[in-house]
């Protein structure tokens, strides 16, 4: 047979078994162990020689069914039922059946997944809106914890993200929100103005807010450029004063 | 009759993707139940017209509003994102484990797929679609999960009663289902 | 024309309290914005149907969905209905916000938020989900908050580690801002 796979295309050795059994076109409930064993092997071996990982689970299956080979070629003890091609054990139970139980069931399982899988594709398709903030309707009550999970949490956080995403342009200019250097040097000489002492470089950065600090700082730059402040800091760490330039020349 | 509709919308309105179940309509109504489904039976029609881009469904017991399928491209649009990712086979492999037998366990769960499914697991957890139901008796103490209403939310499922059943899974119908699936897979299978 | 009108209402729908703007609306609709004023006209004279429970209201340019003044009453009758209360959205929001960037001071929150969090802040703070972890440096020394212990064992994480990771989205926008603090600074300083 002449076909390659991927092994990371199956979910796992019963996966690749009853993809294995659907190429060689048996019935799930008589399984010709030593023919499977022998796909099963070759399927792995190919793996190998493109040196691709096998996850353990893969040689567990494999050893799995080597033994079942080996237990279904060792003659029988004592037939019970000489009946076909039927092999009974003493037991009475046949090697494979804890393998065809477990392909079936897994089989089934496999379905409900494609079931659900169509099932959220066709959700997917239905979208709703969070809740609506009832409190203006109600008294204040006691806050109960239970019920609410990480997931709620997540979910608000996820909702609050998606709302700045909204919230961004439709069409990607580039525009970004900003305070203009010019009217932030104005502030800062503003709040200089009329003042004898100096202000503490702190007291300028208001809001911590990234921009604001930065067009502060570049403002601040601005200003010491044009001779428009000084500033002077006495020891290394110490606070910076800024001055207004004026000041500072009037106590020169 | 029609003021009962505009109640209804409202209602189902606010509450959004939390729902309202027929319980609290009945409550709010203050009538009959028969009553309350024929009103919930009018709304449904009345958002049949195509100038209304909303419809009811019926998820976890509860009725909720939600916009039409058709409406999905525009809502991408706005909301500038694609339909969000879908989990993965071993993902929805899991779940229907989980939903079948729960409560169980990992060992339980890896034991019917035959592979490792704690990765799975985490993924399902941090969706809320499973949750921790218990702890098995005896040594080891192991976490038992089951699905939650989260659950039949994210698949638009009324109760646990709509899963497929089961026994019927391998029958003649779903064996073709599942030829389907193979011939598609095959498809989709990489040549090395 | 009656497909817009459906459109619109499921926009308006899905944007809640949140609203649209007309911008919005009009590159999603992909028309001018005459015809989508047309538009939203048709759905308001809709509404007034009074089997109708809802009506458009323009706040600070964005148009919302809200529910009409005579639905009031069945809508407190609705949250009477026995259901303790959770954490709200806003709460929610607050909290998550915490979690991901702790230390914050409120002003931080709110500059994330876009809305004032103060009442939030003390719900979450009366139930023992944040406290205050320090204070800001420099003027003002804001308050800086943090989650608890509780908060961990609430919604059973082992460490704050455990919480899913996020900060692709988040830090999008602030690299962006530091970039352009590099460009300017650059600028400004080979000037000097």
């Amino acid at each position: 047979m002449e076909y390659k796979v991927k092994i990371d295309a199956f979910e796992g050795p019963l996966d690749l078994l009853l993809h294995l059994i659907k190429k060689m076109e048996i019935d799930i409930y008589d399984i010709q162990v030593a023919e499977i064993t022998e796909q099963y092997l070759n399927f792995i071996h190919e793996m190998k020689e493109l040196q691709l990982d096998i996850a353990s689970e893969y040689l567990v299956m494999a050893a799995t069914l080597i033994e079942m080979k080996s237990r279904m070629l060792l003659p029988k003890p004592e037939p019970l039922m000489p009946d076909g091609d039927e092999v009974e054990w003493e037991e009475d139970i046949d090697p494979r059946e804890a393998l065809i139980q477990r392909l079936i069931e897994y089989k089934q399982y496999k379905q409900v997944a494609e079931w659900l899988k169509e099932k959220e594709e066709r959700q997917q398709l239905f979208y709703t809106k969070p809740p609506s903030d009832l409190s203006g309707y109600e008294k204040p009550r006691e806050i109960q914890l239970t019920g609410v999970s990480l997931y709620d949490m997540l979910a608000a956080f996820r909702h609050l993200l998606q709302k700045k995403q909204w919230d961004k342009p439709l069409h990607t200019k580039i525009q970004r929100q900003e305070i203009p250097i010019g009217e932030r040097m104005n502030d800062i000489l503003k709040q200089l103005k009329g003042k004898r002492e100096p202000i503490p470089f702190d007291d300028l950065f208001l809001y911590p807010n990234r921009t604001h600090i930065v067009v502060t700082f570049l403002a601040l730059l601005e200003l010491m450029k044009k001779r428009a402040v000084t500033c002077v800091q006495h020891r290394n760490f110490e606070q910076i004063l800024v001055y207004s330039a004026d000041e500072r020349f009037g106590e020169v | 009759m029609k003021n009962e509709q505009a109640i209804v919308e409202a209602l189902l309105y606010v509450s959004g993707e939390d729902g309202v179940t027929l319980e609290q309509l009945t409550e709010v109504l203050n009538m009959p139940e028969e009553h309350v489904l024929g009103v919930i039976e009018n709304l449904k029609k009345a958002l049949q017209n195509e100038a209304r881009g909303l419809m009811i469904t019926e998820v976890a017991g509860r009725y909720q509003l939600v916009t039409k399928k058709e409406m999905a491209t525009y809502i991408e649009r706005l909301i500038k994102a694609p339909r969000p990712a879908t989990l993965s086979q071993a993902a929805l492999e899991t779940l229907a484990v989980i939903a079948y037998k729960q409560p169980v366990s990992r060992a339980e769960i890896e034991e019917v797929r035959g592979v490792k499914s704690e990765k799975a697991l985490s993924t399902l957890m941090s969706k809320g679609l499973i949750k921790e139901v218990g702890r098995a008796e005896g040594t080891g103490r192991a976490i038992l999960y089951g699905v939650t209403e989260a659950f039949l939310t994210h698949f638009g499922l009324k109760s646990l009663n709509e899963l497929p059943e089961f026994s019927d899974r391998l029958d003649e119908s779903s064996m073709e289902e599942t030829d389907l699936f193979y011939e598609k897979f095959q498809q989709t299978v990489l040549e090395l």
